[in-house]
Formats: C-alpha cells, structure tokens, sequence
C-alpha cells in the first residue's frame, strides 16, 4: 500500500527481529475470541485518482453554480491564495502542538501574533491560543465567567445563534447552572427593561452577540454598565468577526467569544473554524485553552513557548478551567495570516464593502411590495426582513433560479415565521444582489 | 556545537521578527476589487458604534512580506513531512497530501451548513459513508461525528451515559479512571458533573480487576479506559471488566485515541464496549496542524442511541439523506452546524485508501513499536513488560543514576534529528519516555532513531552534560518557561517609538 | 562557527541520501485505478520490443518517503521566499502565488495545444492579451511568444534580422557584441551563423559610438545590446546607435533582459531598436525554479513582421482568434507547440495585477538598486561610476589587497543569511559584485544586505581567512569543483551490495 | 501596490538617501524625449479574485467537459497531487540556477537522480540536466551528432513529429547543414531500403522517433547497426516517454532526445514541458546543456556541483556546445518526484494498462464498417486509423458528442488525408472508448 514504506522482505525481517512468526503474533494480548476472523467490510482500496473522482462526483451534488445569501453563524469573504500556500507548507500541516518549544518556534511566533491581533481586535487585554469553534468559545465563557463569580445564574440574549445557545445549554444542563433567556426589543436588541428587572447579584453572566442573530448591532457599552453594577460580567459573542473592521471593539465586555470563521477560513458545510476567547489580564488564571508566551534563552535569544498550562487538562486533570486539549491551531494560522495579509486597511475596506452591499441590497429589497425590514437598529451585512408569506415557499421558488435564498428565522423563533436573515458580503456582486431582489420581486407576485 | 549526525547536520536559517515589527503605514497585502455599489457613509449607518480608525495596532505589510514571514517561521518547526515523530499517545502519522486536495475542492470547501438539504446530497454522503465506515471499524451500532475533538468526544460520551443513567432513575455520582489516564479524561468527568475516582493500576499496568469489583458500586455512572492503554498494552480482561460493570447498571467508556493499535484487528463493540470516541486526528491520518483542528466521533450501543446529539442523520427511501432534529430524548448539541466536517472529509479519504487493507496498517504500527522495543530493551528501563501494541513506554531510571532525566533525552534526540517522544505522561511511570512510531516509519527511520536513542544513552554514561544541556542544535536554546509563567508576556505591545506605526 | 548573525542562525536540518538508496523490492507510492480493458498480452503485443523486467534500477518507495526525500532536499535551498536573491541580472523578484493557481486551472492546464480552435479560445485570447501588453510595454509593432527562454529569443531574433537581410539581397557576415554582453549573445550568434566581433566598452562602461562608426560596414547584420547593459547602465545614444546601424543597412536587436529598469518608463520601441527579446522568468516574475522553464518573447518592428515564426495569431471579425500556418516568408518553428504557454499565463497574471502602476515597480527597483550603491559606494570600488539602474556592479580591488576576490564575499553572504550577487560577469569588471534587489526588497531587507557588506568588508580587512574560507553555516562548506569536472560523476550506480535492489 | 514593500514614507526616506527629489530623478540617463509622458495603456490593475475571475472566465471558454484522444506528442496521464506539493514549496519554485552550490544542494541532489532516472530508462550512460522540450533537444542532439562527426547531412524519418522537423530545419537552415527526409514502408517503420540507399560516409546522424508519429515502433537496434557501418550516429528521439515502461531501452542508440511531458507535467496548451537529452560517455564534452555532478566538500561530506560548464554559453561564449542558459529545471524536478511515486513497478503497469487500452480501443473501432488500422507494425498507446471519409468531417460530428476526435494526419500528411492519429492512455476508461466507438459509427453512418 503506497502510504507503508516497508517491503515484504522488511516486514519479514523485522518480525524475525522481534521473534514472531508473523504479524498475527504481534497482537498476542488481544484474546483470541475478540480478533477479527474476517477482513473488515470497507470500500476501498482506492487510488488516488478515485478518491479524487468520489469526491468530485459529491461536490458535483452540492449546490455549485448556486448564488447564496446566507450567513447566520458562517460567512462568504474573500480568501487570498497565499493562505492555503502557507498552511498547507508541511511545516505547519503536519506539525504538533508545539510543546517541545526549541523546534516548533514557527507555531508559537504564530500563536503569539494571533492572540495579538485577537487582542486589537477585540479591545481585550489577553486571548488564547483557540477553542474549537463560537458555540464552544462562547459556553466556555460562560463556565469561565461561573467560575470566576461563583454564582449559577446565566442570561443569555434569545439573539444570541441559536445553535450556539443549545451547545451552552448541552454544557450547563447538569452543573446546576441556571440559563435564562431575554427576548429582543422591538429595534431587534436585547430587552434593556427585561434585563434589568431579571438582573441580580446572583447572576455570573450576561451573554450577548453583536452583532446579533438578527443583524442587529448589541449596544455593548451601555450593557456593560448596565449589568457591571450588580458583579456580573458581560460575555459578548461574535459571529461575524469582519464586522469589527468597522465596529467599535467590545472593549468593555469582561469576556469575548468569537468565532474567527470569517477569517481566510472556507464555509466547508460547518467546520473546521475557530473560536477565541479574550478576556482582561487580571481573569487569566480562568482562562480556557492554551497561551504561548514570550520569553528567552539561556543566551538572551527571543523565544516563544506554551504558558500557564497549570490552567490545563494535561497538568491538572480534574481541577482543569477546561477539558480542551487539541484545539483549531491550523485554522488560528490561517486566520493569522489572512489578517496580516488584510491588514488595517484591508480589514477596514472589506468590513466597509460589507457595509455598502447589505444597504444597497436592503435598499433592493424594500422596493418590492410587501418586503420590510423586521427591526431598525444598526446593522453590518446581514437584516432581517419581513415577507409578506411564508420564507420556505419564497425560498424554494428562489432556488429554480439558482439561489439560495435567506436564512429562514421561523424554526428557531416562530413568532418569526414570516422573517428572514439576509446577509450580504464583498463576495456578492451588484447584479447578483439585483437579479435577487428581482426573482423574490416575482416569487411573491406568484399565486401561492 | 559542529557535531556531525547521521540524520541531521545545521544549515544557515532565516531570523524573523514579528510581523508587527515589520508594519509601515500605507503598505497593503491584499486589495478587493473595486466597490460597484453606492459607497455607504459608515458614520451615518452605524452611529456610535462607527470605528473610524481601523483596528488600533493591525500590521500593514506588503504580500511578498507576509509570505516570506510565514515561510521563515516554519523553517523553524519540525514536521512529520521532515521525520520521525514519536510522540507516544499523539499518533502521528503520515498525513496524505489527496485528503487536503479533496478537502479543498468547489462544491466541499464551499458549502455552507445552511443550505437546503437537496443541496447538500454530497455532503450529507460523505458524513453517511464515514458514520458507515466508523461503525464497522469499531463494532458499534450507532454514532455521532459531531465532537470537535477527542475531549468533546469523552464528554459527549460521558453524556449520554448520564442521560442514559437518568433515564434509568439515577444519573450516579462517579467514573473511574486509572490512574495511566490522559489527562482529559478527569477533566472531562469533572465539566460532566461526576467526580473522579482514579483507580490504581496493578503490577503489570493493568487494571486490578478484583479491586475493580470492589470499587464498582450503585454510585459509579462508569468507568473510562484506554485500550490499549497509554502504557501501550492491550487489556485482555476488558469484557470482563463491562462485565463487572453492567452488572452494577454502571456503562463502560473506552477512550479511542490509540485505536491505531486495533483497527482492523479486534473491535471495541466486540468486547462489551457501551461508548468510545476516536480521534480522527490520529488514528485517521487527519493533520496536527500544530495542534488541531481534529475530530472526536463517539460510537455507542444501541441503549445510548435515543440520547446521541443533534441533529441524527437519517436516511430516506431512495437514498436520500436528511437531518433529524426532532429528538426528545437528544442530549442536545455540543458544537453548532456539522461538526468539524473538514476533518471528516480528510479522514473518509484515508480510510478509501486502505479499504479493509487498514488492517497491515495496524501491523506495521505495532510492529515499528515492538520492533523498538526489542531493540532498546535493557539500553532503557522498560517498567510494564507486557507486550506493547502501538506504542512502548520505558523510564529513565537507568539514566536518572547520571543525573539525565527523560526530558534532557528528549531534548537531546533534537540534536540527532528526531521530534522528542512523549514525557508528560503516563503518570505512574516516574520519567516516562512514551514512544509510538506508527506505521508511517521505514525500517530505515526506525533503525536511526534506535541508534540515537543507544549514542545518547551512551552519552548519558560518559557525558551527561551534553545531553542535560541539550538541545545544542537549534536556532534558540532551552527556554526560561518559569519566567514565561512568572511574568506572561502574551502579546506584542508597541514600542513607544514605533508606536505611530500601531495607530 | 557558532556566530550569531543579524539575519541568520544555524538551525538542525535533516540529512537526506538518494532516493535509489532507499529503494527496496516491492514498496510502491502510486497506484492506479483498476484495469477496466481486457489486459493485453504484452510479450505477444510487442514481440521483441517488449521491456518485462520493467526499468532496471528505478526506485521502490513509497508516497510518505517520497515526500520527505524532496521536502528534506528542498530546506537545503535558498530561495526568494525566503529572502533577497540578489543576483545581478537576473532579476529574483516575488513570483505571486496567485500566478501558480491559475496556471493550474481546470481549463486551463488541461488544455492540448491541437484541440480544436473553437474549443481554445480562452488560451488563444490570453496569449493575445499578453501580446497586447507586452507590444504596449515595448513600443514595438509585432511580437511573437514561442521562445521557451532568453536564449532563445535571441535565436529568434537573428534568424528574423538574417531573413530580412536575405531578402534584401545579403545575410551579411557579422554580429557586433559589446565585451559586456550575456554569455547567450555570441553563443547565440553563432548558432544563427554569425561572426562574432566583440566591442570594447569605452571608459565609462558605454558603446564607444566612433568606434562604432568605423565597425559598422556593408558586412555588419546587426548590433546586439544591452540596455540598461549589464553594468547597470542606460545607453543614452542608443537612438543614434541605431541610426548608425539603420544607414548602413544594418539592424539593432536589443537583449532586453534588464527591461525591468525600464518598464514604463521608456520604450525601446521609441528609441530606435529593431527587435528585442523578454525574460518573462525575470521581468514580469514567474519563478525560476531552479533554473526554468522560462519565456523568451520577442517584439519587433514592421519590417520584420512577414518573418515570424509560425503560427501567427490573428484576430477574425467578431474577435474570433485563430491560427495562421500560411506564412512563405516565415523563419519556421524554433519551439513545437504554443510555447511555454503556462509561463505566459503566468506573466499575464503578474501585468493584470499591476497595471499601468507597472511603474512603480520598476522606480522601486531602481531605488534599492541605487540606494544599495549609495551606501556601499567607497566600501566597494565602484569601477564605473554613471548612474545605477536596476542594478549596481562593483568590484572587489579594494578587497583583493587582503586576498579576499568576489567569489569569497559572495560566499561570506551566506553566513550572513542571504544569496549571494552574480560573479561571473560582466566580464569588463574584474572582480565583479553584480548587485540586483529588485523592487521586492524591503528597505529593512536593504539595510541587512548593507550592514551585511560592510560587515564582510571589514572582516575582508581585519580577519580575511574567515572570509576566504566560508560559508561557515551550511551543511556542506565549499565543494571541490576540480575533482568533479575532472572525475564527472554524472549519475548514481547500484553499489554491487544492494544490486540486487537495482534489478 | 501588495506586491511592492515599501510605504510612501519609506519611499521618500530612501529617495532623501540617494539625493534624488522624486522618482524621475533616478532615470536622468534615460533622455527626456524617450521618457514615457503618460501612463502605459494596459488592463488593471486587479486584485487577486479578479485575476483568478478573468482566467476562470478564460477556463471556461475551452475544452472543459469534452473527452479527447488527442496525443501527437502531448499526453494525458494521470498526475499525483504530490508531485504539485513538492515543487510548489518556495524552496524549489523561487530558487535560481544553482550555480551556489552550498544554498542550493535540495536543487542539485535532485537534478542528480533526474540525470540517473534518464539514464535508467533510455539505457544510455549520461544524460543532462534537461532542454526546452523533445523539439528542441532532437535539434540539439543532431547538431551535436554534427559536431562529434563533422558531417554535414542528416536523414530524417518523415515519421518523426512534424513539428519537431521544422524545429530542426529552422536551426539547420543557414548552418548549411543538409536535411534530407526519408519516408515510411508500408508498416509505418522508416523505409530501411530508401534508408540504406542514401546512407553514405557524409552523413553525420540518422533521426527517427520511437514510438513514431504514426504511432509504430521503430526497430531502434536493426537501425543502430545499419547506420553505423557507414560511421554515421543514430538519434533516436521519443516525445511518448510511458512507453520506456514497456519498451526496450534505446540503448544502441549514440544520441536519446526525449520529451519528459509524459511524467507528471500538464498538457498545458503546449507547455512547460521538458527535453532531455542522453548519450554515450564518450560524447560528454559536445553535449549541450547543464550537468550537475557529485563530489565532496573539505570535510569529505558529499554534495553536488553544476560540472563541465566549460561547454556552456556563459564560460565559452562564442565556442559553446549551445546557446541555452535558462532550461526546465522545476518540469525537470516534477519528472523526478512523478518517476520516484511510480517507480519501477507503477511505471511498469502504467505502461501496461496503456498498450490494452489502445489495442481494446483498436479492437473496438475495427468492428465499425470502413475503419481500418493503416500500418500494421507493434505500437504503443497511438494508433493510425484509416476513414472511410475525411477525418476533418468525422471530427467535426464528434465535438457535438463532446468528444475531440483523433489527430488529423491529412495537414502534415497529404497523402493520408483519411487518416487519423488515435490516442488511448490510461486516464480514458472503457465507456468513454465504447461511447467514442459508438459516435464514430454514427458518425460515417450519417449522409455527407
Ligand atoms: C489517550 C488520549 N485521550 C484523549 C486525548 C484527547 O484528545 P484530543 O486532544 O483530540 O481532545 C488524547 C490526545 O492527546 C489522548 O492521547
Ligand atoms: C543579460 C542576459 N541576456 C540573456 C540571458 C539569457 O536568458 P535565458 O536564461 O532566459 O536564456 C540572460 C539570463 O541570464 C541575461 O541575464
């Protein structure tokens, strides 16, 4: 088999070497009632040429040719090949967690420009290494903020995604911590008054995500004065993290959790992305995942290694902040590299075009009879809207014309049946975004 | 230090600094094509939350600049692509360059989890073949390739058995863990709100079976084991010790992650296994990547179906796949979309590559291990001497006389050429050296990292002070990790002089 | 060596031996799909032609040893990635990455030069972009893109001047070449079946335009020069060179290898030059790769036109690109096929991307090159002394005091991580350090090649063994280049040992 | 510009150093009435997703979706995603000639087994480091046939490539040196009778292709005896380089020019691919091109050097073997890593599954009514096929199949105007040959 460099002969040798007759005698201490009597039933084998053909032949029953208005969590930007070209050097790809610092120094130089710039970006004093994704990224805010106020009760903003407010949920079920949920106010943010009135000196957490579920922008300031007075701390949570190209930085949240998806990584049907956490200094030692660190050697050379892993499953199992071991390393790198090839600029622009599009879409939208935006308050690339029926008939008259239409809001929140989150990014052209508002123009003219 | 090695030699390499070092107003790497709709007043549309600025500090380099600091940086790790890589427990293996092509092409890389379900056939197929695959490699009769990771597999496992147990009445209060356990396996137990209780291993490194009776009470949810386990030896008692447990109502857990020992072998389903996670990123070749992204799928008898997460995948007359999100029973979602669909990908495209040949895969693992094994037995203090499957363990006790530990080795193979193998753990063998070759090793490979491992335990003999002080062939020396933990410094600050640069 | 270098530190890397020394019976790295024909009978099919032991002596590996051996063997080059490659006339810029993508797209790299015209008209329209803009850049009227490299290009155009000369009559005898000239310019010459006559340069390093007066007569076909030459000079007269030749009846083929001191500033077109080749590897950026493939277009002016190689692109009403193969007068095919066709995508890549700001690029180059010899100017003897273009050329005199000659410098270089400039000519400079940064220099990369020189030149002058003697940091020091030209091993040989493995 | 490092303010900085006021001021030597007044007329710039728009627009305008049993001197085989791996890894792709040789031991080691792997497969004692493509180096290789004789006629097979021949006349034309072509017998072998008869003492070299244009074997040893009584050399040049894997060696041929497209380049619309040319020891000092060859250092560690420069342009000027400086190294090193993958076995049966496809294709199109195979000597993986009508028409019907017909023979042939050059690798499979047979039958059926 092409990936065994051993020939018949080796095997032979080596097995004499070792003194078994043959390879079944290596496996001695598997009793032999419990030892596969037949081959396994597995396609394959597989040249390299089928593997590619089968994977072709998938991609080809997937939505190629399709234009997509989707986000909600995953995002559509622009990728610059040089990303690929450096994650995919076998340096990186095909390195370890780099625990043996004198020769993984590539990796944690890297490690440290990403908290770096998840830091600038975030308005945060430290952030880790990376967490599996936001859903995670933001729970184990939660858990952090837990035990940082050793208190049990949790409110979590019904803007928050969905999917991310069930992972928390999956988390808290059995730890006694409480979560409750704060409905949205009309202008789409969270209820201020419900926040209050349920705000106590038991509550560990607030949780909220700007800009939230809806496209709508949270205000982080005021929360955070808001829910500081009574000891909690504010976890907010990104999705869409171009947008803090033009957003102000939740600078004053005690913790962000975001998904850094957005950054150079491909929507691939839901993974692998990267989450992040970022926090204040002084909340360090609750700190979930890994931190490389700077430092030097014995000759004053400047050198990068793993720090604090007394936070950590692998030094301290059972009191760990966290059970994370292997976390998204490569999708942190490329998420290093396409922000230091963005740049300050670059990033500015692209949350800029973003910006442009999703009004002159909105704008698209609102021409057409019956279509209005469900809520006022700022938003960055992706609104909701508001049809005049049902958005699963619309969407799926959209897709004959080759669209993908919005994300359907009524399953996750019926009282928005009629709702729908478009989103809209640099990746979108102008005739696309017309030729949509046009199809949706004559989907609603059909009789249902 | 111009020592000559068989395997290694120093060559010139590049210095770097950081990139925000090499940040210079008005330089660009990236541009966007041209806006073509109304430029929108970003003052005007967001108010007060407009940040006009750009982010404070972001570099601002030119691409070549980018390209050549990436590039320098990862002159500076070591990579299976450059080598042996032993790291016990970590499986790291040949990472074929196909899985990555496939994992990149339009219509996979592209597709989002949003999609319409008949828009997304293919990818719904490939999480159907894979789920198929797993399933027959471990016996199982049902799974959940939702987990991020190994860690999220076991606490996804540890769920279900709680949600399992609940149903029955009684969630119970522990699990038990020998003590040879990864690390994530308490702190796993502990987010899943059991406490641990870590159970000694006997003489051989084996679990105490008639202990095991003992400790197996109304209050135990489960026990957690390895198999083979982190020492590197197969538990031949393991249907009885499900046994011992099912008894008690209590569920038995096996941690996959050295799955790279049975594959093709024997099966985990076939000895009274109730649930196991694998980890994809190491049995099933998918890359490191300097330390993730993986997958941890958890496979699961037929009693802890009703409680897998979702949304199930289920398939419809004619073939047609879809997702089931209707399940009350469901312990609920442990990481939003598809999981780490990516690495699924990877890992079904290995598996295609062996088909039922993955079997040989296995043998060569086991056989590079013992294969070692055979050869430094007596050079090392070998502690457990069962026979070792994937992986051997052996101590430094012989080097601890020389005052040489199994770190100042490790550090010490870097100069021969070698990644260290594993030192952290298993925790009951004091100064452990934990050293799993897989099957991607040559002979060849083998025989060089047997010759380092007998010079530096030669070495260790006549010149400890070269192997303490080691490594003597690398761009940066040991580094002063206790002021790295003393004084964090885990970000780069302007400097006040370049600080126009940072704003 | 242990020194510590600003740019530079020794890091381990692997050693590596030939991959045939790895070869054993029977391990494989490739396979192919099943058979899906009926298998042929060889020995019957092919009689006495068949080969059944298949090619004695070829390696058996497999896929992961294949690519360690080239992964290892490639961390022993330097490379533009890696940092500046300063080699004069060369040109070592960035070779964009977004260049390679496209080369290799479906549609693309998949394409048979004799598939029907209908189905090639996104090639055919690439190679008439390209054309476009490289006749825009030069100021030329025609311009053909089958040369696969300079040299050849510069066949091209002697065998286009030697056919327009035979129409007039007279092919004529001789081919001037300045003594500053590329070794391909009489290499070239000759090949064509031309006499070379080397011209002396005059004192500042230009023509000598008397001279010329008296050089060019009735057998004289053509001028060859550089411009800028390789000294990194413009030929300001160039126009009335060409005047001189154009009374006589002869021609003024330029090597417009160093077009990138040009390139939107002025165009040779304009100033009198009759035919030109480009080194697309050098001036518009696609990679050298270890010595090729290349692009060798040449541009040139009307009346050359009817002689150009075969087939002629031309453009049908309604932008329909098609072939012309009916050309009497043509020089024939230099090259089969379409030329180096994924280079010319390549460079149409690199022009897309600048645009007319093509220019800046090139006031970049000129700026490092000319900033370089600010700084150096004095260290260096600078021999001649008109301004620098894209490249600066000193000499070693100052340094030859102390035994120390260019070729030690240059190999000092390497300690202090960089490559090191050309020394092999121009041959009027003896001595010569022949300096070209290209505009993808950084200034901080600049300033590390300067520091870098004085450095050397100050150990030339206080410690010139250590310059003599290096490199001190490779993993292999100075090679003995006698003994291999004089006992030329040319290829690997089974040792009787292992022939076995080799039959 | 991204390409460019240098922000404005550096620009001045640097412009300050060398006392210049502007950018135009470092062009003073260049006379003002030839400075360019205004900016070139070119298209961009674009930004990296536009030139990958612009060239998948270009993709899309060719021959994406058709099957074609083209080959005539450029092949479909299958590639390894390895092969583009390792000579995408900056350290190969952006490194130069390897004239130094201690920084560029990765390119020299490599050129060195290239050299060998040539060797190996065309049975001759040394080969270079490569040349253009396989019409450049059966030029070269005859030139130099001219040199090591110095004869001045050659006699070429009008079986060689076509284009390969005007390749040679272009270069022959004002040397004086004489081409005269000798035609093929019946069985598409080169016509030995007409052969013996014009070889005299003046003839430096013989020059046939094998497999030839038609797709026949050459009797390469018959031949070597024939021309070398008359002290003539035999050249023999191959572009299907696969075929060397079922093939006996070339080895009584003086001179092997070869086309290396075969191992693992891309059609590429025509190239880059890569020429080769080996030969006896005896004749190294006339060979052209570069030769990388073994040694040591001080220290006795073994390296590899560029060796006997002494024939090339850039030490010889005017009195070397050729003029070529620039070759195709990196085709040359994707050769080397595509021949390391097959290696001996995969070369073997690559080979293998070639010859039963052409003959199953073969067999297939002989059942169809007036199609008749037209020589009858051994082939490989072409074939001649003789039409009842013009294959222009037949392949014109074809492309509405989506299929690109065989190679018209006619335009270079005239006297086999109904004949068709047919191709069949291993990349074709049997339906693809089934539905080619089936459309061709359909196709002479139809009325003219
Ligand atoms: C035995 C064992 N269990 C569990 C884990 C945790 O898996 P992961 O790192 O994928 O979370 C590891 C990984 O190192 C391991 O070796
Ligand atoms: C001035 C000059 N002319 C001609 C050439 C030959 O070009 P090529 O190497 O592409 O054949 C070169 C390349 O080094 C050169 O520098």
């Amino acid at each position: 088999m092409r990936y065994l460099p051993k020939s018949p002969a080796e095997r032979e040798e080596m097995l004499a070497v070792v003194g078994a007759k043959n390879a079944a005698d290596l496996f001695s201490s598997v009793p032999e009632k419990y030892r596969l009597k037949k081959a396994l039933n597995l396609p394959g084998p597989l040249s390299e040429a089928e593997i590619i053909q089968y994977f072709k032949a998938r991609a080809a029953e997937n939505s190629l040719g399709y234009t997509s208005f989707l986000g909600a969590g995953v995002y559509n930007h622009l990728r610059s090949v040089i990303t690929d070209t450096i994650i995919q050097r076998g340096e990186f790809l095909t390195s370890y967690t780099p625990y043996q610092a004198e020769i993984t120094q590539g990796t944690l130089q890297a490690i440290f420009e990403f908290q770096t710039l998840m830091c600038q970006l975030t308005g945060q004093e430290v952030a880790n290494a990376s967490m599996y994704d936001g859903s995670t990224a933001a729970t184990e805010a939660v858990l952090m903020a837990e035990r940082l106020t050793s208190r049990r009760r949790v409110l979590v903003a019904r803007s928050v995604h969905p999917e991310y407010r069930s992972v928390l949920k999956t988390y808290a079920k059995n730890s006694g911590l409480l979560v409750e949920e704060i409905a949205a106010q009309p202008d789409g943010t969270i209820d201020s008054k419900a926040l209050q009135a349920t705000l106590k000196d038991d509550v560990a957490a607030v949780l909220v995500q700007s800009p939230n579920f809806f496209g709508v922008i949270e205000p982080v300031a005021q929360l955070a004065d808001a829910v500081h007075k009574s000891g909690t701390l504010l976890v907010v949570s990104t999705t869409e993290a171009v947008s803090l190209g033009a957003l102000k930085p939740p600078a004053e949240a005690d913790i962000v959790a975001m998904e850094g998806q957005s950054f150079g990584l491909a929507p691939s049907y839901g993974g692998p992305y990267v989450g992040v956490i970022a926090s204040r200094e002084k909340f360090l030692r609750q700190m979930p995942g890994r931190l490389a660190g700077q430092t030097t050697d014995s000759s004053g050379r400047r050198g990068f290694v793993l720090t604090l892993a007394t936070r950590e499953q692998h030094i301290r199992r059972e009191k760990a902040t966290s059970n994370i071991c292997t976390n998204q390393a490569l999708c942190a790198l490329a998420a290093t590299v396409h922000l230091c090839l963005l740049g300050k600029e670059g990033l500015r622009e692209m949350a800029h075009q973003n910006l442009s599009k999703a009004r002159f879409a909105l704008a698209e939208l609102e021409k057409i009879p019956g279509v209005r935006r469900s809520f006022d308050a700022p938003f960055f690339n992706e609104f909701t809207i508001e049809l005049p029926r049902s958005v699963k008939l619309v969407n799926a008259q959209l897709l004959r014309d080759k669209i993908v239409g919005p994300f359907v809001l009524g399953t996750a929140y019926p009282e928005l049946t009629k709702h729908a989150l478009v989103c809209v990014t640099e990746t979108i052209n102008r005739a696309e975004i017309e030729r949509f508002a046009g199809c949706l123009r004559v989907a609603l003219e059909q009789p249902i | 230090m111009t020592e000559d090695f068989k395997k290694a030699s120093r060559n010139v390499s590049q210095n770097e600094g950081l990139i925000f070092e090499k940040s210079s107003p008005g330089k660009r790497a990236f541009e966007l094509p041209p806006l073509d709709v109304p430029d929108a007043d970003a003052a005007k549309a967001l108010g007060g939350y407009f940040r006009d600025e750009g982010v404070t500090g972001f570099p601002e380099v030119s691409e070549i600049e980018v390209l050549r600091h990436f590039t320098r940086l990862s002159t500076w790790n070591y990579a299976i692509d450059l080598g042996m890589y032993p790291l016990g427990s970590c499986t790291m293996k040949y990472n074929p360059r196909v899985n990555e092509f496939v994992a990149r092409l339009d219509g996979i890389a592209t597709e989002h989890p949003y999609q319409p379900q008949e828009l997304s056939q293919g990818c719904l197929k490939i999480i159907k073949l894979l789920e198929d695959c797993l399933l027959e490699i471990t016996g199982m009769d049902s799974i959940t390739l939702q987990p991020a990771a190994g860690a999220q597999g076991e606490l996804t496992g540890l769920l279900l058995i709680r949600a399992y147990l609940e149903k029955q009445g009684n969630p119970r209060k522990k699990v038990l863990i020998p003590d040879s356990a990864h690390g994530t396996n308490p702190a796993t137990a502990v987010i899943a709100c059991y406490q641990v209780e870590n159970i000694k291993s006997e003489s051989h490194g084996q679990i105490d079976v008639d202990k095991l009776r003992e400790l197996v009470t109304e209050d135990v949810a489960a026990l957690m084991i390895t198999n083979p386990s982190t020492l590197g030896i197969f538990e031949p008692r393991i249907a009885e010790i499900a046994d011992i447990l099912h008894r008690r109502g209590a569920l038995l857990y096996m941690d996959g992650a050295n799955m790279n020992a049975l594959t093709g072998i024997t099966r985990p389903g076939d000895m009274g296994v109730d649930v196991m996670h694998l980890n994809l990123h190491k049995t099933f070749s998918t890359p490191h990547g300097g330390g993730g992204p993986g997958a941890g799928p958890v496979a699961m008898k037929k009693i802890l179906e009703p409680f897998r997460p979702v949304p199930v995948l289920i398939e419809k007359e004619g073939g047609h796949l879809t997702r089931d999100f209707n399940r009350p029973e469901s312990i609920g979602r442990v990481k939003a979309f598809s999981g780490n669909f990516g690495v699924l990908v990877r890992a079904l495209a290995y598996i295609l590559a062996y088909g039922p040949g993955v079997r040989q895969a296995t043998e060569d693992a086991v056989l590079n291990a013992t294969y070692i094994r055979k050869k430094l037995e007596g050079v090392f203090d070998l502690p457990y001497s069962l026979p070792s499957m994937h992986e051997v363990v052996f101590s430094d006790a012989i080097q601890k006389k020389n005052g040489v530990n199994t770190m100042d080795i490790a550090k010490r193979l870097i100069d021969y050429g070698f990644h260290p193998y594993t030192t952290a753990f298993p925790l009951i063998v004091p100064g452990a050296l934990m050293i799993e070759p897989t099957e991607s090793e040559s002979r060849e490979e083998c025989d060089l990292f047997i010759d380092a491992m007998k010079s530096i335990a030669h070495e260790a003999a006549t010149n400890p002070q070269v192997v303490k002080t080691a490594p003597h062939s690398t761009r940066v020396g040991r580094l002063d990790e206790t002021t790295a933990a003393r004084k964090p410094i885990l970000r780069w600050k302007p400097t006040p002089s370049r600080s126009e640069a940072a704003d």
